[in-house]
């Protein structure tokens, strides 16, 4: 936490309610009094069991959703659209079928407006680092599930957001590529001060990436517990683990979210 | 009226009550006439609505189509027992051996005129301009095309356009064509649009000049060869409805004739003007003399239409008619 | 009416959908007041007005329009059901597809009203004529809907109903069908119209009652109200047929996520 | 004919596709020999044959083509132009949806040749009226098909496309326009033999050439091998627009996976 | 790989290679020469880089796809067409969309003609398992990435397949629910004495439920290594972490995946 207080502030989430309503107008409650804030140049995870509300907090941050109360404010703004200046790698696949992994990772260039030869130099420079060389001319139906979600991600990262929320972006990578994944946002992060909101069930990566975790207990989702991660940066995926400090809160928030688990079983 | 009304909505349900009324145990039989809707066949409208099909024994139903010769086909393909349409596609089919007998004719000549637009008030005007009339081969074509021969011009003087005859009216006032045929009892339609009559051959003085003759009865009535051999009774019977509709419009005022025929023309769709300008036409006993065949004939080979002479023995049976008109207008 | 409710939930709801045809019936009016228009082709609004409730006084309206409604009714259902079931044999037969889909596509090219002759001589004057040429219309729409529809399809889906064991006939129940549904109501949209071209059309042809039948006789005596009245109807027609098709959708398209966002895109 | 080695990979290829036409005339012929059919009504294909040798000789042959050709191609082409336009239109507004889709498809259900009389008033006796009507008759299949198609769209790819900053004008043309060509190419397919009629109808209604003029003249001369032939190349024209459909088909969809798996289904 | 040989031979993989072609007929050798064994009643895990062809290999397993070469027999049969005995929880989603989730849960036993009651009964108490009571109505674009993938999971399961093949089933689940259905699954298994073939990223999810683990190699995937996995039965997810054994064959296994990266590393 150690910059957050001088950083100036990017969203302030204040009382976030949201429901969803069948057609029947039946109601889903999903969030129920949700309040954090995220200061500039901050990677903040947000941890939580599946179906508690991660992905509709991301949707109303970015604008795609409305809340039902509350509010978000991005730079003492109210949010009342998308914002371009927000790079949203969602959690479901959202590639366009008819275009090849080149023209994907192009696509945020060109709705820019960026000119054809940076385009390609970018998107060329991106493939390689996520591992993709050769397959620049297929298209998504002929890549597997990871590589289709690396191109997800470097089409986001293409148009060099300021912020960036990520949805569950690693979880079908296997080690090693998420490794070098995960590097190459932390340097991205650091080197060109972003700001990052990222969701995750991996409790390894969160600690190893984030400055501050939050965890969200069951639907309908309450912010249960914030931790912040005080190690040292730049910090290294694999030396990390041995760490003690590392260790220590790693089980902290296993606790953490044990209990929330346990809470729940008890009540049923 | 309000009774045949009745039996144009629910036709089975009537007939039953009609055929007790009748008192004759006899049941209808069903008849089923392919037809253009036209004043033309005036007195087969009336046949109905007077109720002389019912005397006869018949039950009528008309089965309009959009062309005669998709009528005529309709009836050698045994879904009419009549037809109702004109001689000249009779006579091609016969040719290519289609065999029919024509039983009699509604009108004595042809009630067509030929009507410019502005500034186009003789045939001479017409030299190089565009002019509607129907189909090449059709009746409206041979007849302007008689127009233009008997004024010194030919075919290809003029220009032809093709369209639906209900768009005919529009064309001509717009100045897509600068004359179209038009029915003569089409006279108050001219009149709106501030049409000019070139030529109105209802009027029997104009048609001899053009045709060479007064009569030119192709407004017929036919049936199959085959159908009149076998079911001589049904045509009697439906041959003597139509004379006794042909006796009574004689002596029928035009209003009444639109109050009995109104059924058949819904809407505007007849008035007196109208029966007033069709009646210079109106066939009064059916009949079809030589001299009117030997025009038909000779205008159709001229266009084509057929290839050899039809003798009238060989397309009319007017023995049907003859003995109708013994038995009523006797 | 119950559907009337289904579909147009208020009476706002009803006054939107119907603005644009008022407009249209009013801008009519006021072209021929004004003299744009010549009531003598185009007739005018309240001319129709005057013909359209004689022709219901004189008990003929109900009874050409049943006629002709019939006709399209019937057409509609016997056509979809043939273009659905059509499109699903040739779309799983690779070779049945080569043989029979440019037979089709060249027989919808066909002018129906040239095949006259031929379609009184086999089907007749009575109303088969009229069911067959409606049918036939709205078969071509809905055969090329679906058959588009199959080849959209999603094989991750197709592929995990096969892997259970599902036999042919199975996947094209559970997965093709109603995954082609969209498809086919787009086809189906556009064979209401089709449904009541081709009654109209057989009636053409040859017949003794039906608006076709209303229309061509008015249009050859220029009775330009006359038209204007069944056409008018034939409008309302296809109106309410799409009233109906909406609450169809609506029931059968419910698993789809709702096309609005929040925000206007 | 460069599109034709595309379309049809070699000749056993357009063998299969031409088989069931083949068999069709084959029937045709053999039905009229033993007397199933009477030749007065349907002809035969021998006489077909003939007629259309004489047909080609007499230089009409082409002339009447040339022109039915000419005003069903630019129908096709403004049709479905307009078509996919208001499809999108109506498809990014509710309201104006409400206002037009039943105005649509209550005009899609009025017989067109009942329009005889207005279309030859306003747009006279030229092509035009010609491609007017050819056209509206396509644009109405490809308005249905379009719109489908906006509303089956993969709303998660217009939400990435919209987050990363596209306008909505972008958004319609990087997301809506390719993900809808499935469902406008199935509309256009229905267009080609749209535009066909379309073209024959306008003709109908008031042509001096063409197909259609053609077919009128010789349906009133009870000329059915003439009929025949018109009907004949009118099929052939919709087989050849299908084949060229087909290759931009394949051009357009090569993004798509492949239909058949290894297994058959 | 206690039981394996006294156990019946359910696939026989010999010398499978498999290439993909593009519309252009460029190749994509996915699969060179893969050759090995899975026995009645085992847990195979099966680990490699993203894009090595995994998936590949469950689908020609499954009879999806025919090997460019080489021969898969299940049970002494050629594999010529997909078995029903088979259970394959893919990894893209297939839920569809026009079924609730009951309906989507039910569709494998409609589909071998079990009776409403029955069906209901069985789903019900599935989506109970999958801890998705209150949805049983929702259409899949109602639930969020997990809940989807959880119900994906129990429409397989709900036919009670002798062979389970699962694609990376848990990446998008967290801790909590992961380890309840990864529990369910073990009980299925260890009760019914189905076969099993897993395809994972995380190792720890691999050693705790595998038998064999087969690690194969960059693309075109050749078989690494298979290790075999002598842990006690059952093992319990949490306590297995701090396991000696454990530890060290996670090591061995990690550096096997590790030296595989490297090799690449050094060959580019
Ligand atoms: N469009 C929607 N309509 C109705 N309910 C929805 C919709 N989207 C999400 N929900 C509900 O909101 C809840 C939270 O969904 P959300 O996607 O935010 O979960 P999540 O925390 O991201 O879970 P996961 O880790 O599984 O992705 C779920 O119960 C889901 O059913
Ligand atoms: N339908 C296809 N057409 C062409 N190439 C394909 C197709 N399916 C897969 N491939 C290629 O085969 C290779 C292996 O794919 P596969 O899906 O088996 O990978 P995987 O090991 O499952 O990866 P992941 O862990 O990312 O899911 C990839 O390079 C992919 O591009
Ligand atoms: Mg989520
Ligand atoms: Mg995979």
């Amino acid at each position: 936490m150690k910059n957050t207080l001088q950083n100036k502030m990017v969203f302030q989430v204040e009382g976030l309610h949201h429901s969803f309503f069948t057609k029947k107008k039946e109601e889903t409650k999903v969030l129920e009094g949700i309040d954090f804030k995220v200061f500039e140049n901050e990677f903040v995870a947000i941890v939580g069991p599946s179906g508690c509300g991660k992905s509709t907090i991301l949707n109303l941050m970015s604008g795609l959703l409305r809340p039902t109360e509350g509010s978000v404010r991005l730079r003492d703004k109210e949010m009342d659209t998308v914002h371009s200046s927000i790079g949203y790698i969602a959690q479901s696949d959202t590639l366009l079928p008819w275009r090849t992994v080149r023209k994907n990772v192009e696509v945020g260039l060109e709705i820019r407006g960026i000119d054809k030869t940076t385009r390609k130099q970018k998107s060329i420079e991106l493939i390689k680092k996520a591992e993709l060389e050769g397959f620049e001319d297929a298209y998504p139906h002929e890549l597997s599930g990871g590589m289709r979600k690396r191109v997800d991600i470097i089409k986001v990262l293409a148009v060099e957001p300021e912020i960036i929320f990520m949805d569950e972006p690693f979880a079908s990578l296997d080690v090693f590529t998420r490794e070098i994944l995960q590097k190459y946002v932390l340097k991205v992060w650091s080197e060109d001060r972003r700001t990052i909101v990222f969701i995750t069930h991996d409790l390894t990566e969160a600690i190893t990436l984030a400055d501050r975790i939050f965890i969200l207990s069951q639907r309908p989702a309450k912010l249960k517990s914030t931790h912040c991660i005080d190690l040292e940066r730049p910090r290294d995926p694999e030396e990390l683990k041995f760490n003690p400090r590392f260790i220590e809160l790693y089980e902290g928030i296993w606790k953490d979210l044990k209990s929330e688990v346990e809470m729940q079983v008890k009540e049923a | 009226a309000d009774n045949n009304e009745e039996e144009s909505v629910a036709p089975e349900e009537s007939s039953e009550e009609v055929a007790e009324e009748v008192t004759e145990d006899k049941e209808l039989t069903e008849i089923v006439v392919a037809e253009l809707r036209s004043e033309f066949w005036i007195q087969a409208y009336l046949a109905d609505s007077l109720g002389f099909f019912e005397e006869e024994g018949l039950e009528v139903e008309f089965v309009t189509t959009t062309d005669g010769p998709v009528a005529f086909q309709a009836m050698h393909a045994g879904s009419s027992h009549f037809t109702m349409l004109s001689t000249e596609p009779v006579l091609r089919a016969q040719d290519q051996g289609l065999e029919s007998t024509i039983l009699l004719s509604t009108l004595q000549n042809k009630p067509y005129m030929l009507i410019g637009a502005e500034g186009i008030e003789r045939v001479e005007d017409l030299k190089g301009e565009t002019i509607f009339a129907g189909m090449p081969g059709s009746a409206p074509y041979s007849f302007a095309v008689s127009i233009l021969e008997k004024h010194g011009m030919s075919e290809e003087d003029v220009e032809w356009a093709q369209m639906e005859y209900g768009a005919s009216l529009g064309a001509l006032e717009n100045g897509h064509v600068a004359a179209i045929y038009l029915r003569s009892t089409a006279k108050d339609e001219a009149a709106a649009i501030n049409a000019n009559i070139i030529v109105d051959v209802s009027d029997s003085q104009q048609h001899e000049e053009i045709y060479g003759t007064e009569r030119y009865e192709s407004s017929i009535i036919v049936g199959t060869k085959e159908f009149v051999e076998n079911n001589p009774e049904e045509v009697q019977a439906f041959v003597n409805a139509i004379v006794k509709a042909m006796a009574w419009l004689e002596d029928a005022s035009n209003e009444e004739v639109v109050e009995m025929a109104s059924e058949h023309f819904q809407g505007r769709g007849i008035t007196a003007d109208q029966i007033e300008y069709l009646r210079p036409s109106l066939n009064p006993d059916g009949m079809i003399t030589e001299a009117g065949h030997e025009t038909i004939i000779a205008f159709c080979m001229e266009e084509g239409i057929i290839e050899r002479d039809i003798s009238f023995g060989e397309i009319y049976d007017l023995s049907f008619l003859t003995d109708a008109i013994e038995m009523i207008l006797e | 009416m119950k559907w009337l409710n289904l579909t147009f939930t208020n009476a706002k709801e009803l006054g939107i959908r119907l603005s644009g045809f008022v407009i249209l019936i009013l801008f009519w009016e006021f072209a021929v007041r004004i003299g744009w228009l010549n009531p003598f082709y185009t007739s005018q609004p309240t001319g129709v007005y005057y013909d359209l409730i004689e022709f219901y006084e004189s008990g003929q309206l109900w009874r050409h329009t049943s006629v002709t409604l019939k006709e399209a009714l019937w057409g509609l259902f016997f056509g979809s059901v043939a273009g659905i079931v059509v499109a699903f044999i040739l779309g799983f037969s690779q070779n049945l597809a080569k043989v029979f889909e440019p037979l089709i596509t060249g027989l919808y090219g066909i002018p129906k009203l040239a095949l006259a002759p031929i379609f009184v001589l086999w089907f007749g004057l009575g109303i088969e004529s009229k069911i067959i040429m409606s049918a036939l219309l709205v078969f071509f729409l809905v055969f090329f809907s679906t058959y588009g529809g199959i080849q959209d399809i999603d094989r991750n889906i197709v592929r995990s109903i096969r892997l259970m064991g599902a036999t042919p006939f199975q996947i094209k129940v559970k997965v093709y069908l109603p995954a082609t549904v969209p498809w086919i109501l787009a086809g189906i949209k556009g064979g209401l119209g089709a449904s009541l071209i081709g009654a109209i059309v057989g009636e053409y042809m040859g017949a003794s009652a039906g608006l076709g039948w209303m229309i061509s006789y008015a249009t050859s005596f220029f009775q330009v109200e006359r038209v204007m009245s069944c056409i008018f109807i034939l409008f309302m027609i296809g109106v309410i047929f799409n009233g109906i098709l909406k609450t169809f959708e609506r029931v059968l398209l419910k698993w789809r996520a709702p096309t609005d966002f929040d925000q206007p895109l």
